[in-house]
This record gives structure tokens, C-alpha cells and sequence, in this order.
């Protein structure tokens, strides 16, 4: 893998997501939440949602782990914040997409995302840029255990 | 993915006996000076084609490391070519998700992972577990020891005098008591094949767990899990062309999911702590420690080429040759054939008795002649003393024997016939 | 005996780093075009030697047979090898008999058969066993799992800060009630050499049985058992030069005898009928079913290739990198090292965090270079708890390793820290 | 092999005491017997010894199994028979020690004992041949517990 690869996956736009994340912090009284982990890198997020209505009016994000992963964290909540439950659904659903395809998701409005592309094409980081994905789909939820991304869970296996 | 593009998948490659055969090395090889081999050992190991040998080299050469957990290419490329053989795996027996194939060490610590994880579980006292007397040893021994340590009640359908199972006694012995029926699917010891079709469901009216003893029928036979009706499948890779060391647990997603793990230690934990652990999902939670990494490759390689020819193909020749065998060795004076005699009922094995003379001195002097079979009870005396013998002498085939190689047996055992009657001169 | 002639036995040849990575194929491959392979990971597994890979070939290519039970000349050959396999792996250890070596697939392996063969068999509630806090996952997780099943009492000797053990501790935890103290004798994550003198006497006094976790000290330093004082060993092949899915099971035969087996199935019994079975003798009573034949083998020649260097050469040539490492890498800005400081008492291991970057993308930056290191947990979470860290960056030497690859190592970590730092441009 | 070394396997002395084996009976009232197995092939010997002061009066043996066990134990009764119980263990120690240096025995007065000389070149078929003598020696020692000649046991593993 060249310089330019890395390039590729570390970009500026992650990279400064990494260095300053958007809405890393807590809420006070979130109506659901969520732990995730990485078993095999020890990363971890926790992830507080406020929704009123049908409507994520705030969302924030703890933990630690990899540079992909906390950028990926602090993308996420700055796209989610503000959509519907629904929209934020299919934004999950999208990214999971973009990681198996490696296509731009087209996730509407929000071009921080694309920077994650480059991630598509290093297997072994796919996990880190799911955690905080995987997370927030859980908190909606509403069950509130804990996730985790295990490289050897369904995608991984069909080989991709 | 380039990693596996090596074989290309999906290709069907007509059945060409001569192009097979120089695929394996090892049938060039002579047991003496002008001896040339003809292995009829099958049904204990199948030989390798170059096609698996060089996966392995290639694996060692060029990719080899540690899976899962690490970032650097090789791990990468490793754990790339380990999952993609599980998913070969999958494909293979017509599973939809590759999480199902739990990678063990043969057909024997497959069975022993569902006595363990689901047995140990989920058996009381007084529950059922039924076999056949037909089974190998991998699938008496471990019921026994949970016999002994829980107080389950291990039953067996019997066998006829021809080697098939009883199935007017299966209607009996499978019951509501029955929470388990662990059978062979075809019988290494006979060749027998059993009717699965009429036996799983006999179990499953009865909500028993079914376990399929696949260790002779996924090498021979077309086996596709979507149809069989099971709900585990347990097969050894080094009968099925693939290396020694890596076997098969297939099992139904949510029965892995309700399983204990089995072996302790890295791989399988999602946390530890110094207080407790938690457990990883299905397959990493009964794949604990550093896997066969090389050999559940090498395994992906061999059903790749089996796969290539086709299991119905597969089939196809073994019966040519078993129907072949069965007349030329039927012929042969003092030669008694045990098992079905229908070749339709009956995988490429045929066992044998040589009036007069010992299978262990049957199998030395057709060693002479580079004819390499098998005697003794092939791991299942429960068989042996049904038919009344100590021990046979079993011929079993695969894709690269001919009705050549099974004229030297035959004369061969001829050859040990007058060699033991006539007093020892002449061979 | 021809079949293993091979390598010449005994023969000593001087330590010869450029022709020892001539024997290394992986050695001259790059993981991308003009950026050679710098493969630090040994400690998750090692490369293998032509003459490990060519012995995996020779087996398939020529002797393949399953082993025992047959009079055909390749079982033979098979069984001579494999039998002859376990000769070499106990001489290596300085076992006098080799049937105190059982084939396992892996170190995790070795250790849930002591769990499951002697210790569930022998230990009662309230019984302690006793560990350490650097253990690796596998030699953690079976005893939890053996207290919540049984009622033992599971007890770690804790860590100090600079990643010994606390000695003083051990002294108090090791004690009347202590049935087993089952130790490793490097760690994996750290390199800590563990004082094993000073432990297992503490443990013998109390009449408690001994086991090492030699996963990471057979490969690496001399082990001899007639003076190690413990009555099992367990370790991995592939971490030693050997093939993937074989490891061993040392112990001493009246052990090894008054265990319960642990899988059933064939070649592991003497007798069965459908009422009852009984054991074959060690080893065979732990080796049920097909064994992993060639990768034995393969071991054998691993076996062979490290005797014939001197496990004392390959520990110098270890101290010698390892203690360059140590000093090249402490002079990196940024830098932490983890574990003991002095060289003598740690592996070729070194565990490090880079300031401001996480150990998951120093891999990521580290592997552009073409250098492979580990980072994560390293299958022992309680010394990343201990040291207050998610994870480590974790580079591992062999005996292929140079002085030239950890100067690239050290450039690279440099390189890293300028990526984060600097933001991400010029790498 | 060839079939010269198939005659040196089975020379005509063998198989002659393989079709009319000595002493193949029962004793009504032996002093000692035991029975020994091989799991791996099948075979089966009985042996019944009657000792008076430290002679071996009388020696039967039953079962059944392959020529060359069969043969081998027909040997062995022949040789022990009339012998003190210390000569009979001295012909158990060297017709092992023939079995493990493919060296004449050297058992003074018995002859017939080198047609098994050829056995040693078959390591499969070492178990067959010794399955008599290991069982005789399980039989003087008083025991009277099952003797197995398992492939895998000591000798064998030592690499021979
Ligand atoms: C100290 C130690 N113990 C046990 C193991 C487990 O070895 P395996 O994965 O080969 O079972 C390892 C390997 O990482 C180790 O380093
Ligand atoms: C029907 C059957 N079951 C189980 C086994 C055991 O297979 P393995 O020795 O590979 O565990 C065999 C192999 O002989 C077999 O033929």
C-alpha cells in the first residue's frame, strides 16, 4: 500500500474530525443510549440520542479508539443531528452500504461522509468506521446493550 | 476478491479420469521398484491434487500471519483467504451464511463440539440419544461419555444381516423420549448408505435435534443442507482431497447461537476480565486459539476442485466402479462381499472376507502388489461383531481409481488366496 | 529410518542470519511494489522455513495415509513419520519419552485439555487455582470457566508497573489450598520473562500440580522439562516455524495417565461395544481421530531447523536485537516502551504507545512502510487494564530479524508521528 | 516390498505353525492365564499356563488373529514349554529384542523362532508377532489383566 493510499484513507476532512470531533461530550438527560466496542482494537463509543418527537434534536459521543473511528463517530452525529429517526436509519443503512460497495453513499447533504470511502478498501478498518454506525442503530433502537463490531460478524464471513 | 481468484469458481470441467489422475502426484509413485501404487484407501484418507498441495505453499509463501486483530497486509490478506474459505465451505453443502461452517480438526471434534456445547446444555437424565450400529466410533464414544456422566439413555437402530439399517425398529425406537438422532450418512465400515429421507423425519416429528455424520457422504455424495433436513453436519477435509488437521461443524444459525462455547481462550472472547468473560459471536465463540489457519485454506482449494468436477459426477464414477468392483470381486473364489448388494444403496466401499486367510494377511500380500487397502474394524466394531467377523478387508474409492486398478486387486487377492491355500510359493 | 533422514540430527550450523533468511520465502516479498516485507509479528505467529513448507509437500507428494491400523506401505510410512514427528518435538524439550507428547492444534488447546481432563476430574470447590494477571486470554478463560462450572477458586499473582510480577504477592496467594498453578512463562504482550524458579518451587512445596504456558518460550529461549520442575507444558508450532493447527501437550506420563480422556471417538479407545468402551494408552487416549498428520510432520521439521541453530544461539541473537530495539525505539520522540527495562528479562517483544496517535493507525502507517507489527490488546485485556491502555503497538523478533529492519521501524514510527502531527502530508 | 520379501515375511516355518499351530487348546486347571488383544486389527490370544515349583509344565493357547500372531503364539508355547518360568521371561525379553534389532534372538535350542526374524522389517506388523510373548509375561507376573499391543505404545513411538 503506497503513500497515496494512506492518503486515501486518512483524509484532511477525517483527519480534522479526528483532531476536533463535532459533539463529543454528553447530554444530561439523552431518551436513549448506546455502548459499542471493538474487541479486537479495544475501541469504544458511547452514544447518548435526545429525540423529541420523531426528531433527533441532540446526539453526542464518548469513548475512545483509531482516528477512523472517532472521526467516524463525530461525522456521524453531525449528520444525524437535527433529521428524523427515520432519515437517520437510512443514513446507517446507507453508510453500511458505502462500506461493502465502496460507492460514494450519496447520503443527501452531508459531503463530510465521502471522506470515509477511502476506508472501504482497507478491510481490517471497516469495523472501526461501523462502531459508532452500528451504536446509533441500536440506541434507536432502544435496546441499549452493547454492540460490537467483530470482524468475523456477517460481512466479514460472505468474504468482502 | 483476487486473493481467491486462483480456481475459478463456478467452472464445470467434464469428468476426464486421465487429467485427474495427474493431478495427483502421489499416483506416480511406486510402493517397490516397478510397483506402482493403486491406493483403495479412501475411506480412511483421500489422496491431495497438486491444486490443494500448492494452495498451501502458496499460503506459507507469500501470505502467511496471524488472523483477525491486526492491520498489516499479511494479516489482512490471511484473514481474507481464511474467511473466503469459509464461505467456499458454506457454498459447497448449499449453506446461506458462511457463520454456520465452524471450523475443527476433523469429523470427530465436530461431534464432540455438539456434545459438548449443545448436549451438556440442553440434555436431561432419561433423555434420548439415537444412533445406529452402524456408526464409527467418533459417534458411539462421545454419546457413551455423556451416558456416564449425565445419565442420558443412548439408543441404537439396528442393522440387518445386510448391512442396512432396520428401519421397522427406527419407527420404534425414535420416540417422544428422542432428543437427539446423531446417524451416519453413509457407513464407512459398509459402505451402507442410510435413508436419511426416512429417518430425519421420524425425528423431527418428535421435535429431536438431527446430526448428521457426514464425515463419507460430503466427500461422495451431493449434499446440500437446504434439503437435508438436519441440523448439523459434521465432515472431515482430509477425505474430501483437503489436508489433515481441518474439519467442519455446520450447524443451524440460532442452535450455534444457543450453544456454550466449548474451548477457552483467545479468539472466542469478546471482553475478559480478570472477574469475567463475555463471548464472541458465531463462528469465533468455538474457534478459540490461533486456527488452521493453512489448512481450512488448503480445505477451500479441495472443494473448489470438487466442486469443478460436480458431486453428482463425483457419484457417478464411484458407482461405475463399485458396480464394477462388486462383480469382479464377487467372482473371485472364497471372496465373501459384506453390505448392500445394490450399488445404489451403497457408497465406494467394499469390505470383504478371503476364506481362509486373515484380512491383516489379505491387506500385506496385495501390499506387495501395490494395492493399498485397509483391514481391521475401521473404527466400528459394533459392525464387526453384528457380522460376526474380527475384522475385514475394505477396497474404497475415490474420483481417480479405474476398473484397471480394480482388476490388480482382484487378482491380487487371488494371488493371496493361492499364497495362503498352496503354502507360501509362487507369489 | 530412511523416511526421516532428512535433516541431518545433532548437526550444528553457526548462526548465519543471511543464509537463515535465505530459508524464508516470505522474506523476499513486498507488500507493495519497491516496499519489502519487514515482518515483526512473530509473536503472533512465525514465517515458516522452505524446509518446513517442503516437508508439508514431500508428505502429500509421496507417503499420505492415514496412520495406525494398516499394514499398506504408506500408512506405514505415515505412521513412522507422525510417531517419528513426536520423537523429535519430546527430544526438543528434553522429554525422555515421547509419548508424554500430545498433539494438540494449539497452546489453547493444550490447556483446555488439562481443564477438562485433569482438572475436572481432580479439582473441588474451593480449591485454588492460581494465575498471573499478564496471562494470556488462553490461560484465563478456561479456568473461569472450570469456577463457574466447579466451584474453584481462581487467583491471580497481580503485575507491577514496570510489567514483572509481584514476587511478594505470589508468596502470600500461593498457598496450602493452591491445586494449580498454571503460568506462563513469557508474555506476549509485554516480553516478561516470568522467574519460573522462583514460582513453581513455591507451588511444588505446596504439593500443587505446575503448568507452563510455554507458547511464547519454546519457540524463543531453551526449555528443557527434566529441569523446568512443571508437569505440563503447553506451546504452538506455528509460533515456533511449524504449520498452523498443531501444538503440544507435554506432561508427565502418571499425569498424562490418571486423566480422563477429553474427546471421544476413534483411535482413542481399545475397545467398543455398543454398552462400553475403553482407552487406548497415551497419547492415543488424547488424540481421538484423525490427527493432524502432516502438520506434525511439518513440526518435526521445525523442530529439527531450530535444534540444529541451538535454542541458546536463537535467544542471543534475540537479546542482541531486542536490546537495539529497545534503545533505537527509546530514542523516539513520543515514545513509551512497556515492560521490565532490562533486556535479560524480556523476550524479543517490544510493547510501546506513540504519543497523540492511536496504536491501531500507527499499524496503519507503520504497514505503508511495509513493516507489520500488532496492535490491539494482544489476548491479554488485563495487562492493558493494569497499564491503563486501550491498546499497544507491539513489534516482535526472530531469529530472521535484523538491525537494519529495526531502524526502518523506528523511521516509520517517526513518519507516523509527523502524519498525525503535522496533518497528514509528506508520507 | 517384493515378493522375496514377502517370503521372508512369511517363511514356511511360520506358516506351518500357522495351519497347524501347537498347543492350540485349553488346560482344565491352569496356574496362571491371561488374555491379551489388539485393538487395531482384531486379534485375540488366551493363554493358560501350569507352573509346578518353577517349571512351565504345561502352556495352551486360544483366540484367534493373523498368521503371524497365531503363528508366533504357537512358537512361543513350543519354546517355554518344560522351561523354568526365569528361561521362559529371558525368551520374552530376547524375542523383543529380536523384534527391535532384526537380530537373531539367539534363544539357544529353538530354531523355529528365527522364521519371525522376517517380522521385524514390518513395523505393522511387530504387534501381531508380540502379542503372544507380552501376554505369556502378563501371565507369570500373575496378573491376569488384559495385555494390548497397541501400535502406538512405547517401543513404537520410540521410533522403531
Ligand atoms: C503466552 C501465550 N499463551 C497462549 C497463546 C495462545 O496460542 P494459540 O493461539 O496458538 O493457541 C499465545 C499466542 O498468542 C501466547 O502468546
Ligand atoms: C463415518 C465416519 N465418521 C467419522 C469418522 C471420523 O473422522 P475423523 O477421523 O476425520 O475424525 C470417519 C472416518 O473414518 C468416518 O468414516
Amino acid at each position: 500500500m503506497t503513500g497515496t493510499l494512506l492518503d486515501d484513507l486518512y483524509r484532511d476532512i477525517l483527519l480534522d474530525h479526528y483532531r476536533a470531533p463535532r459533539n463529543h461530550r454528553g447530554i444530561a438527560a439523552p431518551t436513549c443510549s448506546a455502548d459499542g466496542a471493538n474487541p479486537l482494537c479495544g475501541d469504544e463509543v458511547h452514544i447518548d440520542v435526545a429525540v423529541a418527537g420523531d426528531r433527533i434534536v441532540d446526539i453526542a459521543f464518548g469513548g475512545h479508539g483509531c482516528s477512523i473511528s472517532q472521526a467516524s463517530a463525530s461525522m456521524m452525529t453531525e449528520y444525524v443531528k437535527g433529521r428524523s429517526v427515520a432519515e437517520a436509519r437510512a443514513g446507517v443503512e446507507a453508510f453500511q452500504q458505502m462500506m461493502v460497495t465502496a460507492q460514494a453513499a450519496g447520503i443527501e447533504g452531508f459531503d463530510d461522509i465521502d471522506a470515509l470511502l477511502g476506508v472501504a478498501k482497507f478491510p481490517a478498518r471497516v469495523k472501526c468506521a461501523s462502531l459508532a454506525w452500528k451504536t446509533l442503530e441500536q440506541a434507536l433502537a432502544g435496546e441499549g446493550g452493547a454492540v460490537t463490531t467483530d470482524e468475523r460478524s456477517a460481512e466479514h464471513v460472505r468474504g468482502i | 476478491m483476487t486473493l481467491t481468484a486462483h480456481a475459478e469458481p463456478g467452472a464445470r470441467l467434464p469428468f476426464d479420469l486421465a487429467r485427474i489422475r495427474r493431478d495427483f502426484p502421489i499416483l506416480r509413485r511406486e510402493v517397490a521398484p516397478g510397483v506402482p501404487l493403486i491406493y483403495l484407501d479412501n475411506a480412511a484418507t483421500s489422496q491431495k491434487p497438486v491444486q490443494v498441495i500448492a494452495e498451501l505453499t502458496r499460503f506459507y509463501r507469500d501470505h502467511n500471519a496471524n488472523i483477525h486483530r491486526a492491520v498489516h497486509t499479511l494479516s489482512v490478506e490471511s484473514t481474507e483467504l481464511y474467511e473466503g474459505a469459509r464461505a467456499k465451505v458454506a457454498a459447497f453443502i448449499g449453506a446461506t451464511d458462511p457463520r454456520e461452517v465452524i471450523f475443527t480438526r476433523n469429523t470427530t471434534e465436530s461431534i464432540n463440539l455438539v456434545a459438548h456445547g449443545w448436549a451438556r446444555k440442553f440434555l436431561r437424565a432419561g433423555d434420548e440419544v439415537v444412533v445406529s450400529e452402524i456408526e464409527h466410533h467418533s459417534n458411539i464414544v462421545p454419546w457413551q461419555m455423556l451416558r456416564d456422566e449425565r445419565g442420558i439413555v443412548l439408543r441404537y437402530i439396528p442393522m440387518l444381516p445386510d448391512g442396512t439399517l432396520d428401519l421397522e425398529a427406527a419407527r420404534q425406537i425414535i420416540g417422544p423420549k428422542t432428543r437427539l438422532l446423531s446417524i451416519t450418512a453413509m457407513s464407512n465400515a459398509l459402505g451402507t448408505i442410510v435413508p436419511l429421507e426416512v429417518l430425519i423425519p421420524l425425528a423431527k416429528v418428535q421435535g429431536a435435534v438431527v446430526l448428521v455424520d457426514g464425515a463419507q457422504s460430503v466427500p461422495h455424495l451431493p449434499v446440500d443442507v437446504r434439503t437435508l433436513g438436519a441440523d448439523f453436519l459434521a465432515f472431515s477435509g482430509h477425505k474430501m482431497l483437503g489436508p489433515t488437521g481441518i474439519g467442519v461443524l455446520w450447524g443451524r444459525l440460532p442452535l450455534l447461537e444457543s450453544m456454550d462455547p466449548f474451548l477457552g481462550g483467545g479468539d472466542m472472547i469478546l471482553t475478559v476480565s480478570m472477574e469475567r468473560s463475555t463471548w464472541a459471536d458465531v463462528p469465533a465463540k468455538f474457534e478459540a486459539g490461533t486456527p488452521n489457519i493453512a489448512d481450512a485454506i488448503g480445505l477451500g482449494a479441495a472443494v473448489d476442485y470438487l466442486a469443478a468436477l460436480g458431486m453428482d459426477e463425483v457419484r457417478r464414477h464411484e458407482i461405475e466402479i463399485t458396480d464394477y468392483a462388486l462383480r469382479r470381486l464377487g467372482d473371485v473364489p472364497g471372496v465373501t462381499i459384506f453390505g448392500p448388494p445394490d450399488v445404489r444403496s451403497r457408497g465406494g466401499v467394499v469390505s470383504f472376507a478371503l476364506e481362509g486367510v486373515h484380512p491383516h494377511d489379505v491387506g500385506q500380500v496385495l501390499d506387495t502388489k501395490g494395492v493399498a487397502i485397509r483391514t481391521g474394524h475401521h473404527c466400528a466394531q459394533p459392525v464387526m461383531t453384528a457380522l460376526h467377523v474380527p475384522a475385514t478387508a475394505r477396497a474404497s474409492f475415490y474420483i481417480y481409481n479405474t476398473v484397471a486398478e480394480v482388476d490388480t486387486l482382484a487378482s491380487a487377492i487371488e494371488s493371496a488366496a493361492a499364497f495362503f491355500h498352496r503354502g507360501g510359493v509362487g507369489i
